[in-house]
């Protein structure tokens, strides 16, 4: 019985953040547009474009290969699955222990090699830019995240989200130099990861600023579609992970009841919707960086990161 | 078991001896390749057997050798395990020899190496006296060095078969002052009596740093990794993949089996030496990969970055070891050996793949290939299967054990010293440093070399390569995927050997519900290789199943895109060292002091801008020229004494005569 | 009277010697060398067997036994190699058929002088013998009359003469030593029994007569610094001398040397000759490698390398103890049959570029692959790389000094490792690469050379037990 | 033995030793010659008040020897070569007779030193003409280094050698000593014979070494 809804509670998981995803994306946009006094597309914008997307015929470059067909299922599954593995609404999921945070990571990391590959297939210049300054800004992004996960896990003593989610709602953690430092490099790694200002601009075409845009240049029709929708997933993962972990209230335990449940959804659109806010009020009141000032960035990121490891020791042995 | 590894030594030693005669027949690289995947397997098998069957050690000592103290071999979990690995590689690689072989073009300078070389490594792994481990060991380098001069008439090889032989005897040398700082002055050379003789704490660390010196010159730690990435590339495939991918994992052998068996309890500092330096062999190689164009040579570059990862494991597990945590040090070891064990899966694969670009495009240099995956499909699938291995990429194996690495760093805060409490972490971050920038060389690899469009009519006319190759990469393609989705059941294999070095053994894996891997409790940290795949791949099949029913699956082949312009010519597409170069900004500028100087066409002109990338080696230039540059002094100095004339050597003994008799007379 | 092989395996070099020096003919004058050269070492190999008891002037004990057979061995091979190689030199014209007949008979002199160094019991003798294997190597050495060769042999010449003085004024210094005890007359001279009772020499008598010996003899194993004339007397001589030079000379002088350490050795107020030993075999291993790297000529180069390898045996005899003293035993074995079998290569080399100059020789595996991998094979031996037996002898070398005093072990590690950088550099150079210089054909006896890497070979992999036994006995004698 | 026979013996052996200093000093070929005769025939002296001392006859021969060969002899046959070959009868020094005759000095003492931490039970006769011995020996060996001249370094040679028949002659009852001085003349001659052979094959035009070495066997 308990597997059952166990299973359940995973399969809702998986369509709740497949369905929230295109949202999420699109309160964002819109939000942004009405700070700069635009109206701004409609909420529901990014399901349109996928349906559309997918009713259009691929246009494939006559250089691709089957591999560039291949890559779009590829990504979407591999971010599809990590976004399922985030307790979002309720810890201790079914399958949540079978990939922990570096797991998580590291899955992401897959997807983003596969989408690097797909920007050298065609043999387009702008697919090599794309490529480059991906796996350039990836190369940072990944070891400040890795920093990250340790700070949270020496802290929790495990790597299990749910454990460090269960972790933290539990009170007697208290605030900590180091869990704020980790928040901070968190947060700048997302937005490298989303491509998001001021590492990168989800808006633009101009060829010369884009990175992930550049890599996905060749991209058309259904293939698109997959793409996009693993954006907004990996957008959304994001947005839970720090949720989850840096704000864990409302989240049902295991076998907890359905009411319960309820809440933690609600909770959890809230906490979504909070994200989206803060990103757009973020995005819009800072302007795009050059790229090769990127990897300041994201290496203030890891100090942040490695900061936040070491002053762990020194706090705990206060 | 050790008796029948030993017999295939001899075995192999025969065939080399055939070979001379044979190798000139066209039958002859097939008998000769044949013969040693059945040896190559028949050990294995043994190996295997003795390590599954946690058989008690056997021991055979022959007649042979320093006479007083006989020829010991031994066959215990450890060494069997190491038996594995190295006759999995040798069996793969006979394999792939088998076709690939045929378009050796002096098959006389191969042939007769190639057995003995196994021979070597075999022996090497069973050896039990400091004299036969040696021999051994030395014999392994000669038969490498001739394999590495088989193109002899490439003036790089030459040199790379010098700097090789050198390093090598450097290396035996040290552990040769290692084994006699162990045996003491009257030589008990037997491993046996080693372990007994509890060295003394200033000569174990001696014995450690001479360990450090003679193993790592072989496995490539930096900084004596020069010769590696110079003759692994220039021996045939074949043997690079052997090189690469077995040779190394026996030097890594060497050291454990002096360090965690002979010496004894270790000292807490011991693993700061080892992790320091894992850490920078880590970052360094992979930045050195980056910068290459040359395939083979990135992979082997590549073969540094992972031993680095490999002597984190090891560093760590000095580390726990050192402080009584016996679990944790099992921990780190399990992570280390199963690297060796990955590792030398997809660097074989990876070479495999490399010799079959080699074989059809007859090009080693990036720059000159591309789309090669329309020509060879097969090859690139299984290339691009190491890649996403070697990137650790989940769910293939290269993850598991640098899984298993971060888990084992996650221990360190519960050590003791602060200098290890902080030094970890660090090298943790560097070990993610390293795996990110890998990642975004084998992009850089399998992009440039398999996907866009040819570079070159070579490229162009490529053809697949040959069954027996294909055979031998998709074998190990797929050992990669089952080590990465059932790693459970690996890690319980090697937990004999684990046992046997650190005195625990992580908890049994394969008893775990839905074969996930436990290394130390359910809540802390969990990964299910399995899983993840199933995850990965019902998902796909879903989503791809869904698209097919819901969404139009019209296509259309048309000119690519490329924001509107016109369809340019292969060239302008990035090449190895322009997708390189934004790393090379942020991390080349500081390490290699690269510098790009662009020569700009005046106006008008429509010849091409070049640029131009000078990189400087800090190693080679900071340590291996000055010396070459001091004893090349020495040499020129001491040169003179040639050309003295009689007078004066006469009147250099009368010197000699005269300071002897000072010395009588001054004698108290 | 009964077969005395050691009379016979003086009496035949000896005879064969006036023998040769009447017979006309080169063939007929090489077969008889041969064979001469066979006999003596089918004579010296039954000493394995049975020894005859020792006498006033010839004893045959553990230590000179191998050498004996050693040296007639080597004497053979030789012989047969310089078959083949005089007889090319004669078809080019550098030699004519009179030197050719002063030649063998000299080759036999130079046996029959060794062999007597060997055997000989009497301190004087074998200074005796030893001056005469002197004499005649500095006229084989001059043979070709040309500038290089007669300045060779003078040199030689010269700095050999000084030698043997200070090595009979150490000799007589060891009688002077001797005679208080063991009374006047030729007992006082007579090693087997000196070395009885040589703890009651007067230690100081002792302690001069060593240095004296050390230089004189020392001379002839060519530690520098006094070794001026070796590199030299080996590039200019004939082939097969220089292959006997290294191979045999160097080791008789140098057993010389070990025969008097006996003595110091047995005497407790005497110095310990080790220090000496040590000193000067560091000094002439670590320049040796480092002269190693400027050489033209390849013949002089691989004598460089017999004083490198000299030094070695050197330094082991001087560490002492057990175990470097048989390692130094065995080096000196497995040196002399490498290094011969190297000069084999070596010589044919030469004569098939029709040069000495490695800038002129390349890619020799590709050109001569037999002569080529023989030559590379030697290398790989006598720079001291398994299976081969050299290594055997290093290894307990360096490992056993390492443990009493790891400084020097230091030293001779890095010298070890300079000259094996600089044998390699120049083994790529003349091994492989493109093929360079004129390759002629020449009908080579390859035999030699290979025996002799083969015997090398099993050492390394199997020491046969009796070999070992005498070894560890002499080991011990040496202190 | 009686006090007298110590007496000349210690005499002739000190006078060989005074005459070493004698040719250290010259700088003319005859003279050093000349010189070199009267050494030998003081080493011939001793030899033959040894053999009376030690009633041992065969020593004699060798005093026979020395006086002949190289008391005669060689001289002449030198003194021909000189004349033969024209060479100028000038010694080249590297070092000059002050120096050369201060370092003398030096290795007598040490020669001395060396001898006198020999316990004296080797009966005094023997030690004190093994000093002298040595110094002799050291001397001709100093000679040899410190004179460019060929002819010179012969004699240098051929004095060192005198202090050894000395020692061997010093030495009570050593058997061989006649062998010995024989063996030692043959060598003497071959030197001599070898530097007139390299004059008739032409090949060099002096035997002055610093032409030898012109010829050295590889060049810079």
């Amino acid at each position: 019985m308990a597997l059952i809804t166990d299973l359940f509670v995973q399969g809702a998981q998986m369509l709740i953040v497949l369905l929230l995803a295109p949202l999420l994306t699109g309160f964002v946009r819109t939000t942004k547009a009405r700070m700069m006094r635009r109206r701004g597309p409609p909420l529901v914008q990014p399901y349109r474009d996928l349906v559309r997307l997918m009713r259009k015929e691929v246009v494939l470059a006559e250089s691709a290969s089957w591999l560039f067909r291949v890559i779009p299922y590829l990504i979407f599954a591999a971010t599809w699955v990590a976004a399922s593995l985030v307790p979002t609404f309720r810890t201790g999921l079914l399958f949540s222990w079978s990939a922990d945070l570096i797991a998580i990571a590291a899955l992401l990391g897959s997807a983003r090699f596969f989408l690097a590959l797909a920007g050298l297939d065609v043999g387009t210049s702008f697919g090599g830019i794309g490529s480059s300054r991906e796996v350039m800004i990836a190369s940072l992004a990944e070891p400040a995240m890795i920093m990250i996960v340790f700070t949270l896990a020496l802290l929790a003593g495990s790597t299990q989200l749910s454990t460090i989610a269960e972790l933290m709602v539990a009170p007697g953690v208290g605030l900590r130099v180091s869990l704020g430092l980790a928040l901070i490099a968190l947060i700048m790694v997302a937005l490298a990861e989303n491509a998001r200002i001021p590492v990168d601009n989800p808006a633009t075409h101009l060829e010369l600023t884009m990175v992930h845009e550049a890599m996905v240049l060749e991209y058309s029709g259904r293939h698109l579609a997959l793409i996009e929708l693993s954006t907004f997933l990996k957008l959304l993962l994001y947005v839970s992970l720090i949720a989850c972990i840096f704000a864990p209230w409302g989240v049902a335990e295991q076998g907890a009841t359905s009411a319960a449940l309820a809440v933690g959804i609600v909770a959890y659109v809230g906490k979504l919707a909070g994200g989206g806010l803060l990103l757009a009020v973020f995005e819009t009141s800072i302007a795009k960086m050059r790229v090769f000032r990127v990897p300041e960035f994201l290496g203030a990121a890891l100090m942040l990161g490695l900061l936040a490891t070491l002053l762990l020791f020194v706090s705990r042995s206060l | 078991m050790t008796v029948v590894i030993l017999v295939c030594a001899v075995c192999w030693l025969m065939l080399a001896g055939a070979a001379v005669a044979i190798g000139r027949s066209p039958a002859g690289s097939t008998i000769i390749y044949g013969g040693s995947l059945l040896l190559a397997v028949v050990s294995l098998v043994a190996g295997t057997i003795h390590l599954l069957g946690h058989a008690a050690p056997a021991a055979v000592t022959l007649p042979l050798g320093l006479p007083w103290i006989g020829a010991h071999f031994r066959l215990d979990a450890l060494s069997a395990f190491f038996i594995v690995v190295v006759d999995l590689g040798a069996a793969t690689a006979s394999l792939f020899a088998i076709g690939y072989g045929r378009h050796e073009q002096a098959p006389l300078r191969v042939l007769p190496f190639y057995p003995a070389f196994l021979a070597g490594m075999n022996v090497v792994v069973l050896a039990d006296d400091a004299f036969s481990f040696l021999v051994a060991w030395e014999f392994m380098s000669l038969s490498s060095w001739a394999l590495v001069l088989a193109h002899h008439r490439v003036p790089d090889n030459v040199r790379a078969g010098y700097v090789y032989i050198v390093m090598a005897s450097f290396g035996t040398l040290a552990l040769l002052l290692a084994f006699g700082l162990l045996a003491g002055p009257d030589g008990g050379y037997a491993f046996a009596d080693i372990r007994t003789s509890h060295p003394s704490a200033a000569v174990a660390a001696l014995a450690l740093c001479l360990a450090l010196l003679g193993a790592g010159s072989k496995a490539g730690l930096v900084p004596l990794h020069v010769w590696l990435p110079l003759a692994h590339p220039a021996a045939p495939s074949h043997v690079s993949a052997l090189m690469s991918g077995v040779m190394t994992k026996v030097a890594v052998y060497g050291f454990v089996r002096i360090v965690f068996d002979l010496l004894g309890e270790p000292a807490w500092w011991w693993s700061m030496v080892v992790l320091t330096l894992a850490g920078l062999t880590c970052v360094l190689g992979v930045l050195y990969a980056l910068m290459q164009h040359d395939l083979k040579r990135l992979l082997a570059y590549h073969t540094v970055e992972n031993i680095g990862i490999i002597f984190i494991g090891l560093g760590l597990g000095l580390a726990f070891k050192a402080h009584g945590m016996a679990w944790a040090a099992a921990l780190a070891l399990t992570a280390a050996l199963l690297h060796v064990f990955n590792h030398s899966l997809f660097k074989s694969l990876l070479f495999f793949g490399a010799g079959a670009v080699l074989t059809a495009t007859g090009e080693r240099d990036m720059e000159h290939l591309g789309g090669l995956i329309h020509r060879m499909p097969q090859t690139a699938f299984t290339f691009l299967i190491g890649c996403a291995a070697i990137s650790a990429l989940p769910p293939l194996n290269g993850f598991v054990s640098e899984w298993l690495t971060f888990q084992a760093i996650l221990v360190s805060p519960q050590l003791p010293s602060w200098g290890l409490k902080f030094l970890v972490p660090a090298v943790g971050a560097l070990l993610a440093l390293s795996a990110t920038l890998a990642a975004a060389c084998f992009v850089k690899a399998f992009g440039v070399t398999f996907l866009g469009r040819a570079r070159t009519p070579s490229a162009m006319a490529a053809q697949e390569t040959d069954r027996f190759s294909l055979a031998a990469m998709f074998l190990l393609a797929a050992l990669c995927l089952a080590a990465g989705i059932l790693p459970g059941l690996f890690i319980d294999a090697l937990a004999a050997a684990v046992q046997a070095l650190s005195g625990e053994r992580v908890p049994v894996q394969s008893g775990v519900e839905w074969l996930s891997i436990v290394p130390i409790a359910q809540s802390r940290s969990s990964y299910n290789g399995l899983l993840v795949f199933l995850f990965m791949v019902i998902s796909g099949v879903l989503a791809a199943f869904a698209i097919h029913r819901l969404a139009s699956d019209r296509l259309r082949r048309a000119p690519a895109w490329d924001c509107g312009y016109p369809d340019a010519n292969p060239a302008t597409q990035y090449t190895a060292s322009s997708f390189a170069q934004p790393i090379r900004r942020v991390f080349g500028s500081a390490v290699f002091r690269a510098r790009e100087q662009v020569t700009m066409p005046p106006p008008g002109d429509t010849g091409p801008a070049r640029l131009h990338v000078v990189l400087h080696d800090p190693v080679w230039e900071g340590l291996y020229l000055p010396l070459a540059a001091g004893i090349s002094f020495t040499a020129e100095r001491l040169n003179g004494l040639q050309f003295l004339t009689i007078l004066q050597f006469l009147s250099l003994v009368f010197a000699a005569l005269v300071i002897l008799l000072l010395v009588l007379a001054l004698w108290p | 009277m009964t077969f005395d092989p050691v009379i016979a395996v003086l009496l035949i070099p000896a005879g064969t010697a006036m023998l040769l020096a009447v017979l006309p003919g080169y063939r007929l004058t090489a077969r008889i060398n041969v064979l001469a050269a066979l006999a003596s070492f089918v004579v010296a190999f039954s000493l394995f067997f049975h020894r005859p008891g020792q006498g006033q002037y010839f004893h045959v004990d553990d230590l000179n036994n191998v050498f004996i057979v050693l040296t007639t061995f080597v004497g053979f091979t030789t012989s047969v190699f310089s078959a083949s190689y005089i007889g090319h030199e004669l078809k080019i014209g550098r030699l004519t058929p009179v030197f050719l007949r002063f030649y063998h008979a000299m080759y036999q002199v130079l046996m029959f002088a060794m062999n007597l160094a060997l055997v000989a019991n009497n301190i004087g003798l074998m200074w005796v013998a030893i001056e005469l294997a002197t004499l005649t190597t500095v006229l084989m050495v001059g043979i070709y009359r040309t500038h290089e060769a007669l300045e060779a042999a003078w040199k030689y010449f010269i700095l050999g003469s000084v030698g043997i003085a200070l090595a009979l004024f150490g000799t007589i210094l060891v009688y002077m030593a001797a005679r208080p005890v063991m009374g006047e007359g030729a007992d006082a001279m007579v090693w087997t029994s000196l070395v009885v009772r040589a703890a009651e020499f007067d230690p100081a008598l002792l302690n001069l007569a060593f240095v004296f010996l050390l230089l004189g003899y020392g001379t002839k194993v060519g530690l520098a610094p006094l070794h001026a004339w070796l590199p030299d007397a080996h590039a200019e001589g004939p082939t097969p001398i220089s292959a006997v030079l290294s191979g045999l000379l160097l080791n008789v002088a140098l057993y010389a040397l070990l025969r008097f350490k006996m003595l110091l050795a047995v005497n407790p107020a005497a110095l310990a000759p080790g220090q000496l030993l040590v000193t000067m075999g560091l000094i002439s291993l670590v320049f040796a490698a480092f002269m190693l790297y400027r050489r033209r000529d390849i013949k002089r180069m691989f004598a460089y390398s017999s004083i490198e390898h000299m030094g070695i045996i050197a330094f082991a005899f001087g560490m002492g103890g057990p175990l470097a003293n048989f390692a130094g035993l065995l080096h000196m074995t497995m040196h002399s049959l490498t290094k011969s079998a190297i000069f084999f290569a070596v010589g044919h080399i030469a004569q098939v570029k029709g040069t000495q100059q490695i800038a002129e020789m390349g890619g020799l595996t590709q050109t001569n692959p037999v002569l080529g991998w023989g030559l590379v094979l030697g290398v790989i031996a006598i720079a001291g790389m398994p299976p081969l037996g050299i290594f055997t002898s290093e290894f307990l070398v360096v490992s056993s000094t390492f443990a009493r005093a790891p400084w020097l072990a230091i030293i001779l590690v890095f010298g070890l490792l300079v000259g094996f950088a600089a044998l390699f550099l120049r083994l790529n150079a003349i091994a492989f690469g493109e093929p360079r210089g004129k390759s002629g054909e020449t009908r080579a006896s390859y035999a030699p050379m290979f025996a002799h890497l083969a015997l090398v070979l099993l050492a390394g992999i199997y020491l046969p037990p009796a070999l070992v036994g005498w070894f560890q006995n002499v080991a011990k004698l040496l202190g | 033995m009686s006090r007298l026979t110590f007496d000349v013996a210690h005499m002739l052996a000190g006078s060989l030793v005074l005459v070493s200093f004698l040719q250290l000093y010259q700088d003319r070929l005859y003279a050093l010659l000349n010189i070199y005769a009267v050494h030998a025939l003081v080493l011939a002296l001793s030899v033959a008040w040894q053999a009376y001392a030690q009633d041992a006859p065969h020593l004699y021969v060798t005093a026979a020897i020395a006086l002949v060969f190289k008391a005669i002899i060689i001289p002449i046959a030198l003194h021909r070569i000189i004349v033969r070959l024209g060479i100028h009868r000038e010694i080249e020094k590297v070092v000059g007779v002050g120096p050369a005759m201060l370092i003398g000095m030096g290795l007598v003492a040490l020669a001395m030193v060396v001898m006198l931490r020999v316990t004296a039970e080797a009966e005094p006769l023997a030690r004190e003409d093994l000093a002298f011995a040595l110094s002799v020996v050291l001397l001709g060996l100093l000679m040899m280094v410190t004179r460019r001249n060929a002819v010179s370094q012969v004699v240098g040679f051929m004095s060192l050698e005198n202090g050894l028949v000395l020692a061997a002659t010093g030495a009570k009852g050593m058997p061989l000593v006649v062998e010995i001085s024989v063996a030692f003349s043959i060598l003497i001659a071959f030197i001599v014979i070898g530097i007139f052979l390299f004059r008739i094959r032409e090949r060099f035009d002096t035997v002055d070494l610093q032409v030898l070495d012109s010829y050295r066997g590889e060049r810079r």
